[in-house]
């Protein structure tokens, strides 16, 4: 069952770049922060939020170079938890 | 909607009742009858092998995949057009607010008087307006089929109309403590002639104000005026009474006087009766000074000890209605009516014998119901040991009363 | 005829002695999935056991309308107990843990579940969980009295012991996501070779799907009693209105986790059902790929439905079309199975059994109490018959008639392959039969009181509905009769009747193709699965 | 009869509970989100309180300490064992200083009179009193969370260092690594919505 595929390694290199691409998105949260007042903006930051995110899960967790189950069930974990919070908004918005 | 065409809440819920019901019990019926054929014709001493293998047809799984679909949509679309209508409330409702609390009611009308229980006029659309003090209640009409919860901070409401006169049960729906089966009242639905007079009469009857400010905050919802223990100690005689109480975890024994009165109204935790749970909500900002004067005034002159029982109201709350008509009619046993003072045929450890319903034999009746069994009747009428002797005169009074 | 030979235990051979070790240790320190099946077996049943007791206590105080027997503060606690007692301690571990534990990795070939320090650990979990709760009946102010849904705001406010309460329901809530996230990784790497996703019993895929609800909707259970805890000790005042919070908020917090965990408690049930029918109709089941996909359109759809248990707290309308659609989206695949069970039945060979008979009064008694759930789900019905004993009647039906029904079926199937020995067949049929008329008399007769208006966790009522009390009651004691005959038989049966040889009732999945009792690690050799699970002309071989 | 080891099962084991960990915090979320929406102005008012330069240091040591426990996995993969065992001291080390952080941070807004059923926040709007409950509910949660992760890992670097955890058998470390990636996650979200409200 377990065959021993060869893992795939990351390079420092590549770990570098997102690690400064990281820490680059993170001085924009903070500048569109205090450049862009207003509700808006959540939006925005919630938005970086995501693409960092998104980095962190693809490279530092590996999940570029997983199978196609364990991405799935990442999907459908992270859709099923948007569900909760969406639904819930049937209520609040039109209470 | 006019009132000519008004559809009751009632008139609203039922017919998607029977829907669902009606095709859910042929459902059930058909389910059942197929499997016990399957069953019968099937079983192992008639078929003592299997004959067939078929393990899927896609067309039976398409058929019993689709019919359902359609069928739980209509009974989707039934009964979100019917809680539309519970929630359109026709136009001139007469409003009145329900003020829900541990553990009682209150209800407040459009000239600012208040009741306990909730009066309207027959015919007349009524919305409720629901406001909870403390934690989630649930206001309940089963004759309306209308519930809604009465949620803190929330602004909930309800409308229902009566179309006969008479007396429904309202009750709190929503677990909210250890008085949430006692916290039931009524809807007295009266002519509109008659609702209009009871609006405007000022007050019910001479009372003390204190005692209608007892009613109004809800305390006698926890507190008795006749020395049963509810969730909290009775108000017979509480005045000078020595009470054992804790504070901050000690015991210590106090007399109850005025400040005691007053702290145990605005900080009720800061000496909790031993043998209470520390429950009762402080009252502080609610209660206004002259008021808190009032109450104490009332709890002085003792007069918590005068109220005398509602006999009517006993032969309700104790179920004798449940088995005693009032008109006349046979029920589970002899009506009331015209009872006082008749010739009763009864029978006395198996002897025969004929006694005038006085008094004295009414209050043995309701004490030893199996003494004397009136003829043509089940010696099933129960005890009620809870009853006190001047509530068992209340009764007797009562049935004296019914002509 | 009782030889001294059959006297003895069955309980010699197999995982009971191989290792050679005995003792209570060997049992509570175990990794073998089998023996922490049975830690799970009778942990649970013994909950199931106390709550059945409180669950008497509470019909008798309804007996009359006024009783004399107890406080109101002692109701309270009494069906609040009763809840916690039958859903966090009882229903929703009981069939993973115990049958799910037992059967699940012998069913797909394996040795034992993937992670078995993991799923010793989730035992202790729960046992440490329910000793919390079991501290919490007896310290502080007492008992909880807040209902197994410890609605704010009086959860907040009450003085009673719910802190502990809720922290115990807690720990299990962690139990329960383990044994979830051990089961998932379990079926989808442990398969022996052969068993295809096309060929798992039916049992195990309703596993599969009721793991992934645990695994998902529990955190949230978790991080919705860690607010109760938090509002208690420090308040934060997040569901008190006087202070900007929602009440409603919790309960859809509380109900994104608890409608969800209903089907936890149905989904294994209906997988028992689903193997036992095909098992003694000797027929392969009807529309075994509906069926195993039907589980997951459960799991899936019965995540979206939350909103069903506030039709009538204030939530918005918008959300009451929604949730109320959607409620009915999920009798569909209900209807599937059903549909599926009873067609297996045509041209069968069917032997009525007690694993059978249970099985078929599940169909039964869960249709009436899904059916039923339909008046729930439909808005309008729902409002005048909400909180009340309507509703308490609807969920004995699906709870007790289904799942409880189908973990009296799976006891009275699977044990007897683990103890060897197995009971006698008449009075487990006359304990059936008590059973079914108890168990219909007393709840059939609260749900026409919730119809007459009888609101639910009413510590006393009024007289109109005191006939139908007395019955129901009655009811809750022919069922207590037919209980203890049943338990009395089997677990006599158990440890005394006749052996029972390796495939008592002719069934084809693997756990049948082993000896009985089962070895420590199951299978000689890993089994290589040549046939589905329903394929009865090939028994006894994997 | 020993069994044979399953590393890919090992770690969808791991996601599997990375999963739990995320609806933990979901729920968490959800309240944000629809106390956002009922109270933008409080929260945006509230939100201007909080030191958004402890925030922004806090999210770089985060990101840093990531990368480096990511650093780690690959350094074990080429069976490098010091490189190993520096990245994960680093990482750990960031853990510290992310708590020390906190604990000035908490330090400061607690004598602001900023905590939950304070008497400054039960004088002030509601909205208000909700942020800061739900500010200090989902931080300190993740501050165990970080707390948990950083034994975690030093119990894995002691693992390391006795030879244990090797470029052979390493998927104690990558599960190590999955969860600390994890805390950074919940805390990449928690930063905008609590710090960057303005
Ligand atoms: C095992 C547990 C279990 C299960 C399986 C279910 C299944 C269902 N439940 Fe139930 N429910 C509970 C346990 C369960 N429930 C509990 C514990 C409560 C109360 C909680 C509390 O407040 O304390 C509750 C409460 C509850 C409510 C809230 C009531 C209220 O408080 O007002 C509602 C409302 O929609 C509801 C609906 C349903 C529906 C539609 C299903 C469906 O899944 C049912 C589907 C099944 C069928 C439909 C029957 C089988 C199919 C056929 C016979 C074929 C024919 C059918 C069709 C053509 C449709 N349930
Ligand atoms: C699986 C779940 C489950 C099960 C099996 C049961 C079983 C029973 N429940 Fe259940 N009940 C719930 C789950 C369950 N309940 C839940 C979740 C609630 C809601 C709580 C709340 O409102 O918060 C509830 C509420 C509830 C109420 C409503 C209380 C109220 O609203 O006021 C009532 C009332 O009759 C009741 C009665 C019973 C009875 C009589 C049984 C019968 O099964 C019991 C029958 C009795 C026996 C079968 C006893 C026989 C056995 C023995 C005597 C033991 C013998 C001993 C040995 C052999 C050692 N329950
Ligand atoms: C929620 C239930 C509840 C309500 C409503 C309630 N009380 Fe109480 N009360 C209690 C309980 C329980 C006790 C005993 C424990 C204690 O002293 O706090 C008590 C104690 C008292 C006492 C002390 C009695 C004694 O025997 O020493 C007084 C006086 C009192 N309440 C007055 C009132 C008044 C006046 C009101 C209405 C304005 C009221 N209560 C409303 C539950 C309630
Ligand atoms: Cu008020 Cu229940
Ligand atoms: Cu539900």
């Amino acid at each position: 069952m377990t065959h021993e595929q060869t893992p795939h390694i990351l390079s420092y290199g590549k770990l570098t770049l997102v690690w400064l691409t990281l820490l680059a998105l993170t001085a924009l949260t903070v500048w569109v922060a205090h450049h862009n007042v207003g509700i808006g903006h959540v939006w925005g930051s919630l938005a970086i939020a995501c693409l960092k995110s998104g980095l962190v899960i693809a490279f530092f967790m590996h999940m570029k170079y997983e199978g196609r189950l364990l991405r799935w069930l990442l999907f459908t974990a992270l859709a099923i938890l948007a569900i909760f919070i969406g639904f819930t908004f049937f209520d609040v918005l039109y209470r | 909607m006019d009132a000519a065409h008004l559809i009751t809440t009632t008139e609203a819920i039922d017919p998607v009742f029977m829907f669902i019901f009606g095709a859910s019990l042929v459902l059930l019926i058909g389910i059942t009858v197929t499997m016990m054929a399957f069953v019968v014709r099937y079983h192992r001493s008639r078929a003592p092998e299997p004959t067939s293998k078929v393990s899927a047809n896609i067309w039976l799984e398409i058929v019993w995949t689709g019919l359902p679909t359609l069928l739980v949509l209509a009974m989707f679309y039934y009964g979100w057009s019917g809680y539309l209508a519970l929630r359109h409330v026709p136009k001139g409702a007469m409003e009145v607010t329900a003020t829900a609390r541990q553990w009682s009611w209150s209800f407040t009308y459009a000239n600012g008087k208040t009741s306990p229980k909730l009066y309207v006029a027959v015919g007349k659309p009524v919305k409720v307006e629901l406001v909870s003090l403390d934690v989630i209640h649930g206001f309940y009409l089963p004759a309306f089929r209308v519930k809604r919860d009465v949620v803190p901070g929330m602004k909930n409401y309800a409308w229902f109309v009566a179309t006969k006169p008479g007396s429904y049960d309202l009750f709190c729906s929503s677990y909210c403590g250890t008085g949430h089966s006692a916290m039931i009242t009524t809807v007295e639905a009266l002519p509109e002639a008659e609702f209009d007079a009871w609006l405007n009469r000022k007050t019910e009857k001479e009372e003390h104000p204190g005692h209608e400010l007892l009613e109004k905050h809800g305390c006698l919802g926890c507190h008795s005026l006749d020395g049963t223990i509810k969730v909290g100690p009775s108000f017979k005689g509480v005045w000078g009474r020595k009470e054992t109480v804790l504070t901050n975890g000690a015991e210590r024994t106090i007399t109850a006087d005025e400040a005691y009165l007053r702290r145990s109204i605005l900080e009720p935790q800061a000496d909790v009766v031993k043998g209470f749970p520390p429950v009762m909500p402080s009252f502080a900002g609610q209660i206004k000074e002259a008021e808190i004067g009032q109450i104490i005034d009332f709890l002085r002159s003792g007069a918590a000890e005068r109220p005398k029982p509602d006999g009517g109201r006993l032969a309700k709350e104790k179920g004798c209605l449940a088995c005693h008509s009032l008109d006349g009619s046979r029920g589970v046993g002899p009506t009331f009516k015209r009872l006082y003072g008749s010739r009763v045929q009864v029978t006395q450890n198996g002897k025969p014998m004929t006694v005038t319903a006085d008094d004295a034999y009414l209050r043995e009746s309701i004490r030893m119901p199996a003494a004397k069994v009136v003829q043509g009747f089940q010696p099933i009428m129960p005890t009620f040991p809870e009853l006190k002797d001047d509530e068992v005169e209340a009764l007797v009074e009562f049935i004296e009363g019914t002509k | 005829m009782s030889s001294a030979e059959q006297a003895q235990p069955c309980t010699e051979g197999g995982f009971w002695r191989d290792t050679g070790r005995t003792g209570i240790t060997s049992w509570i320190f175990s990794t073998d999935h089998k023996r922490i099946g049975l830690l799970y077996f009778y942990s649970t049943f013994g909950f199931f056991l106390v709550g059945v007791m409180l669950g008497l206590l509470i019909r008798l105080d309804l007996m009359t309308p006024a009783s004399t027997l107890m406080g109101p503060q002692t109701y309270n606690a009494l069906f609040t107990v009763h809840g916690v007692v039958m859903i966090f301690l009882f229903i929703i571990p009981g069939m993973p843990g115990a049958f799910g534990n037992l059967v699940m990795p012998i069913q797909i070939g394996a040795r034992d579940v993937a992670f078995p320090r993991l799923n010793l650990f989730s035992w202790w979990l729960y046992i440490i969980g329910a000793g919390i709760i079991l501290t919490s009946l007896f310290t502080g102010n007492g008992p909880p009295d807040t209902g197994w849904t410890f609605y704010v705001p009086f959860s907040a406010r009450t003085s009673t012991n719910v802190s502990l309460a809720v922290l115990g329901v807690f720990t299990i809530g962690f139990s329960s996501i383990l044994t979830g996230l051990n089961f998932i990784t379990t079926i989808h790497r442990l398969r022996a070779e052969g068993m295809t996703w096309g060929r798992l019993p039916l049992f195990t895929w309703s596993l599969y799907a009721t793991a992934w609800i645990q695994l998902l909707a529990t955190p949230v259970l978790g991080i919705t009693l860690a607010l109760i805890l938090a509002e208690r000790l420090l308040g934060t005042g997040l569901f008190d209105p006087t202070r900007g919070g929602d009440p409603i908020m919790y309960q859809h917090l509380f109900w994104i986790y608890s409608h969800p965990a209903v089907y936890i408690m149905i989904l294994p049930g209906m997988g028992v059902v689903s193997d036992i029918i095909p098992v003694f109709a000797r027929k392969p089941i009807f529309g075994y790929k509906m069926i195993a996909f039907s589980s997951l359109a459960i799991a899936a759809a019965g995540s979206l439905v939350w909103g069903h248990h506030m039709f009538t707290s204030g939530m918005s309308d918008t959300a009451i079309l929604v949730f109320s659609f959607l409620t009915f989206i999920v009798a569909i695949p209900s209807a599937i199975k059903v549909f599926n069970w009873v067609s297996t039945l045509y041209k069968g060979s069917i032997s009525l059994e007690a694993p059978m008979l249970f099985a078929l009064s599940f169909i039964l008694l869960f249709s009436i109490g899904g059916l039923t759930g339909l008046i729930l789900g439909a808005a309008a019905t729902d409002i005048h018959v909400h909180d009340t004993d309507f509703v308490v009647g609807h969920f004995h039906y699906v709870m007790f008639g289904g799942a409880g029904f189908a973990f009296i079926a799976a006891m009275h199937y699977w044990l007897p392959k683990f103890y060897g020995r197995r009971y006698a067949e008449k009075p487990a049929i006359v304990g059936w039969a008590l059973m079914f008329v108890g168990f219909n008399v007393l709840y059939f007769s609260m749900m026409v009181l919730g119809l007459k208006g009888m609101p639910r966790r009413y510590y006393h009522y009024l007289p109109e509905f005191a006939p139908l009390n007395l019955v129901a009651t009655i009811g809750s004691w022919i069922l207590a009769l037919g209980l203890i005959i049943m338990l009395v038989n089997l677990f006599r049966g158990l440890f005394r009747g006749e052996p029972a040889g390796d495939n008592p009732w002719g069934g084809a999945t693997l756990e049948w193709s082993i000896p009985t009792p089962p070895a420590t690690e199951n299978f000689e050799q890993e089994p290589v699965v040549t046939h589905g699970p329903y394929d009865f002309t090939r028994t006894g071989e994997p | 009869m020993s069994r044979h080891r399953d590393d890919t099962g090992a770690k969808l084991g791991m996601w599997l509970f990375l999963f739990t960990e995320l609806f933990l915090f979901g729920g968490l979320f959800l309240l944000y989100a629809v106390y956002l929406s009922r109270y933008p102005r409080e929260f945006a008012a509230a939100g201007r309180e909080m030191h958004v330069v402890f925030g922004t240091a806090n999210t770089a040591i985060l990101i840093t300490s990531s990368m480096l426990a990511a650093t780690a996995v690959s350094a074990i993969q080429r069976d490098e064992r010091r490189r190993v065992l520096w990245s994960l001291g680093g990482t750990v080390l960031c853990a510290a200083i992310f708590l020390f952080n906190k604990y000035l941070e908490w330090s400061a807004e607690i004598s602001h009179g900023f905590y939950p059923n304070s008497p400054r926040l039960a004088a002030g709007p509601p909205g208000e009193s909700v942020f800061f409950s739900l500010y200090y509910l989902t931080v300190g949660l993740h501050g165990l969370h970080v707390l948990i992760g950083g034994t975690l890992l030093i119990w894995v670097a002691v693992r390391v260092r006795r030879g244990v955890v090797h470029s052979g058998d390493y998927v104690l470390l990558e599960n190590g690594a999955l969860y600390w990636h994890l805390v950074d996650l919940i805390w990449i979200f928690i930063f905008p919505l609590y710090y960057l409200i303005l």
